[in-house]
């Protein structure tokens, strides 16, 4: 195995499917000689061509709707959304149509579509191009929802949202592309609905999404020193949700923080939370406690940023609070 | 006009007919308290829908709009399966789970009425696009109201048909409303077909209840699409004679309008009339084509009448494959 | 005071503000001579002109945009989204612009638009017409949720919205627009984020928002019978969320169940009931339950629609179950 | 070309120098380590900002975009200000809470850059809408790019505002490329004006690195458009000299085309010689101009530089009013 970045682990998973599938093609935005934003794509369009790597004009609602009528046809397109903010735009065309077709038609349609697309802040680019908003995406049934945390839990859940039959939202993060780690070569498929244990822990758990994920994982370590043991757990697919492995971590360890970037109301942890009081109930020794973005746009000055994004200090905080 | 087979004409007549009187027995049954819900009625624009889709190929493709039953019948919809799905049966083309708006057929290339104006004008540039990309050969005429030229995503999808030089037919059924909305007030434009002019392609207004102008027209473009020339926006003027829905007031139009062009402007009886007096077809025959569509509407209605619900337990089936 | 409904209760209001103030107007799809999909405004075209009432062509975008640049120099657009669902299709200009607008600009622009729309099933037209979105707005700072549950309410409520200085989601329902009540003729407001206890009671709190605060009356009055005592607090607000008056209310019941029509996943009940744990952990005697709709798109068939949308059966199970 | 006031030359000069040189300036600052997150910068398309913007009142109103800060000068904003939001400070336009992508001045008339491509079509749109209600007379300026005229909210309101014959002018940078993707690719239009006859507005092309072309036309069409005679989509030509943004590693485009717009087309060293053959002005005096530009500019980086970052005790002011 070779350590390589998220963002080659994207590539990489992208190129074998294309060379696996002649159904599967890449759309979006500056996917092709640009490479994408996050250069994501850099080469695909000398390896593929432009037929497979398709550049779009500016039109976001037009290019999921594009998608998902060449996918009733039996492709498999892969869309970019340059920013997870921009998925605002065809959110009809997601939610309403790629979503709920098949069930409008009686089950005879099936729409396989995944949307890649980077969310999260931390560079600088204030309030319309650093949200997460993947928790509007929860709300709407017929939808799989996907938040890789790793360059290996990435190109597995890459692979297997582009074989999913299902319209799948694929949320990247901006400040995960250059993380690096130990990648297999061979394709390989992680499912969806499956959540994985980043570190195991007896007196906490911490479920974290995306980015967070690696926060928490530091805060784990470091804490660890203090004799403090934190379990993380990682959903990877927020939906579907596996409350089973995350319901199970809380009752073994009777505790739980959830941290995730988005604003704090209506995000997913709400959702989470409320789970978690449903199966967990007899089993709490505290109350859930939620470390989230503030209800705030994202400002563009990185102070400022950085106050209104959940960091270290504040996991830490939030893990002491519940062990009171 | 090139000469028509018997057949053709035949065909498109049975074909409007199938759908006016589908439409009247919804209509009916509506009134009657059998159907739930509401319905978007193609009366008056039988035309546009016959002779469009006589025009092309079985294998084509087409997407349909809210008022989309009449596009559904011309695709050769089987009318027991619609009538059930309106009636909300299980035995329906959705199980009852989709409605009037939202029936769908893919297998048979109708890629599904939509409840969202324009909601399918991305859809059907997509499936023009994998043809393309498939080399399959088949092309697509995506449905439109006049209204639905105004939505975002219609400029967005007929851009991409333009520079990609996609298979598409974008067929906009202009029936002088959008809901209560002269499309006089909507857009500044005499011919709707003037939208083409920013995308560089061709536009076209026709006659849309003539069905033979409809045929032959689609006949032709239809023919140059295939060929690669690039999309077609092709305008059809017609004319919505009942209310948009099966609950509408109609407080916005003025009094006898709709009358007057069903009077005057009937695309069925000028056809009879046009088949009588060019001596394609005789009355005796045309009754014979009548009495045989009402036989299956009325089996259709019976159909849709004896079947069964679709069990609750059952409801929440179908949302992921 | 006379009995108007719902929907008379909007007109009036509209009619009202309109007339104090010559910078409110009415802009939307068929809100003119055709009265609005729902005869929300006959009559008023006639009354205020074609400048006040103002028609438009099928763009909701473009609608909302239009709202926003109106409402930068001192307008106040009241907008008409003929069905809530067609709000996914502005999500940008609501969430991205008007909410974000005073922030990003440091606190230099007041954006006072509504967007009223009604919400909810019931009436037979399917997945795309009958949904409760009103989760989504709830997730972006900056704007405002508002969901009358009565004709009393519903006109002192946009009052206070057209009045308001920030960008407001007026979430009216399809089934309550016939529902009639004392309204009293005079304008007047009801502030935004304050709850309202709609029926007194001991042993149990029932939070309803919308068309489910009528529902769970009607069972409390038949659980009054059977000598239960059910408290139903409606929210009114979303966001603001008078969360001290609802949690002073769990507290004192010790036990709540919470109704909302939308999907079960990421309902705006996901959020409150998040906060009722963290608010009221010590004080809750039972889990809190959620009684939603299915993670289900609306089917047409009126049984199968029944059957996704909480009823009067499913809330007074979930009181039951509540109870224990 | 009518006689044009001397003043009025030298403001255009002295506006595109400004904007030129803050451009400079930020892209310096930025390599400093003084800027963090991202700027996109006008530089080679200062002509059709401080031409069009000359040509309308000071009270009439424009938006803008992510390309934004041409405008913003043009329209008259404080450098010190400008400069002081882009490096994050608290005494900015908007305190550092929006930074190069969000700096407004809604008093001055500026509506707002937008992070949106055409984001603000709509919103420039309703602001016209609301000054014809008003009857102000003001006029807006909407400025958009090349690319933004393929989303679908362009398309809406552009509709809008030739159906109510709205006092606005769309204002098309066609800089060649929307990120990196030609427009020649994103459309297939030989004049993006083209795009008007969709709408039965008015369109037009003209040489945007030319500022007297910019200026005498938006004069001319501005007069019209406070006139009532409804909205105008003016294409002006230019080139986007710099990358997309400050981190655009140019894959793109063809090698030395960017320098050969600077060399063959800059609009300031075009408007420099007119001046100077024309004898409008001399070279000293350009000199001068440029000093006292320079000066300022030197101030606002001055400025930002020596002024706080916001207390992140108030990161969640300012959300509501
Ligand atoms: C996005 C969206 N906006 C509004 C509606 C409500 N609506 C349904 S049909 C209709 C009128 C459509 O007019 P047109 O496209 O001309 O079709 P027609 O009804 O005349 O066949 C409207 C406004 C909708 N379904 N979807
Ligand atoms: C809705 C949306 N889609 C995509 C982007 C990303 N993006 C920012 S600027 C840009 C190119 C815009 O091109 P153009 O309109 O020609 O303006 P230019 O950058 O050339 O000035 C893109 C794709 C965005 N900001 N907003
Ligand atoms: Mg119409
Ligand atoms: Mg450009």
């Amino acid at each position: 195995m070779r350590e390589i970045s998220y963002a080659e682990a994207v590539r990489e998973c992208l190129r074998q499917q294309m060379q696996a599938d002649d159904k599967v093609f890449m759309i979006g935005e500056d996917v092709g000689l640009y490479g994408g934003a996050f250069g994501v794509s850099v080469g695909l369009i000398a390896e593929f061509g432009e037929d497979k790597i398709m550049d779009t004009p500016i039109s976001e609602q037009g290019i999921v709707g594009i998608a998902i009528g060449a996918s009733l046809l039996g492709m498999r397109p892969v869309v970019e959304m340059m920013f997870s903010d921009f998925t605002m735009l065809p959110l009809e065309q997601i939610a309403n149509q790629a979503g709920k077709m098949r069930y409008m038609f009686g089950g005879k349609a099936k729409v396989p579509i995944v949307i890649r697309t980077p969310g999260g802040g931390g560079i600088g680019i204030a309030a319309q191009h650093s949200q997460s908003i993947e928790a509007l995406f929860l709300h709407f049934p017929g939808l799989k929802v996907v938040m890789p945390s790793t360059p290996y839990d990435v190109k597995g859940l890459l692979a297997s949202s582009i074989k999913d039959d299902n319209p799948v939202m694929f949320f990247e993060h901006k400040l995960l592309y250059p993380t690096r780690a130990d990648v297999p070569e061979e394709p390989y498929l992680i499912p969806l609905g499956k959540a994985d244990i980043k570190r195991e822990g007896s007196d906490i758990t911490v479920v974290a999404t995306s980015f967070m994920v690696q926060k928490s994982l530091k805060v784990a370590e470091k804490l660890s020193g203090e004799g403090i043991s934190v379990e993380v757990v990682d959903p990877r697919t927020i939906k579907p949700l596996d409350i089973g492995l995350i319901a199970g971590s809380v009752k073994k360890t009777g505790r739980a923080l959830l941290v995730e970037e988005a604003c704090y109301t209506g995000g997913f942890t709400c959702y989470l939370a409320s789970e978690i009081a449903k199966h967990c109930f007899d089993f709490l020794d505290a109350p859930v406690l939620r470390v989230t973005g503030l209800d705030c746009p994202i400002p563009y000055e990185h102070n400022l940023e950085n106050a209104v994004i959940p960091d270290e200090a504040r996991i830490e905080k939030g893990i002491k609070e519940v062990l009171g | 006009m090139d000469k028509i087979n018997r057949g053709v004409l035949e065909n498109l007549l049975k074909t409007m007919l199938k759908i006016r009187n589908f439409e009247l027995a919804v209509e009916k049954n509506f009134q009657l308290g059998h159907i739930y819900g509401t319905a978007h009625l193609a009366i008056g624009q039988e035309a546009t829908a016959a002779g469009s889709i006589a025009a092309i190929k079985e294998n084509d493709l087409i997407t349909s709009t809210h008022r989309g039953h009449g596009h559904c019948i011309a695709k050769g919809a089987d009318l027991k399966l619609m009538m059930a799905e309106i009636f909300g049966r299980s035995t329906g083309y959705c199980k009852g789970k989709g409605g009037s708006m939202h029936i769908a057929d893919i297998s048979a290339g109708n890629l599904g009425a939509n409840g969202i104006v324009a909601g399918s004008a991305g859809i059907a540039t997509g499936a023009a696009l994998a043809a393309k990309k498939l080399g399959s050969g088949q092309i697509v005429i995506c449905f439109l109201g006049d209204g639905a030229l105004n939505e975002g995503i219609w400029h967005e999808a007929a851009n991409m048909a333009s520079i990609w030089r996609l298979p598409i037919i974008y067929l906009c059924e202009n029936n002088q409303y959008g809901m209560g909305m002269p499309i006089k007030k909507a857009t500044n434009l005499d011919k709707l077909s003037d939208r083409a002019k920013g995308y560089n392609i061709e536009g076209l207004t026709i006659d849309g209840n003539d069905v033979l102008t409809v045929y032959e027209t689609v006949s032709k473009i239809s023919a140059d699409v295939r060929a690669g020339k690039g999309p077609v926006l092709l305008e059809a003027i017609t004319y919505r004679i009942r209310g948009h829905s099966l609950r509408d007031a109609q407080r916005y139009r003025p009094e006898g309008e709709a009358k007057k062009w069903l009077t005057d402007y009937c695309p069925i009886e000028r056809f009879k009339k046009y088949l009588i007096k060019a001596g394609y077809i005789t009355q005796p025959e045309i009754d014979n084509i009548t009495m045989k569509v009402n036989e299956e509407i009325d089996a259709a209605v019976k159909f849709a009448l004896e079947s069964p619900f679709l069990d609750v337990s059952k409801v929440a089936e179908d949302i992921y494959a």
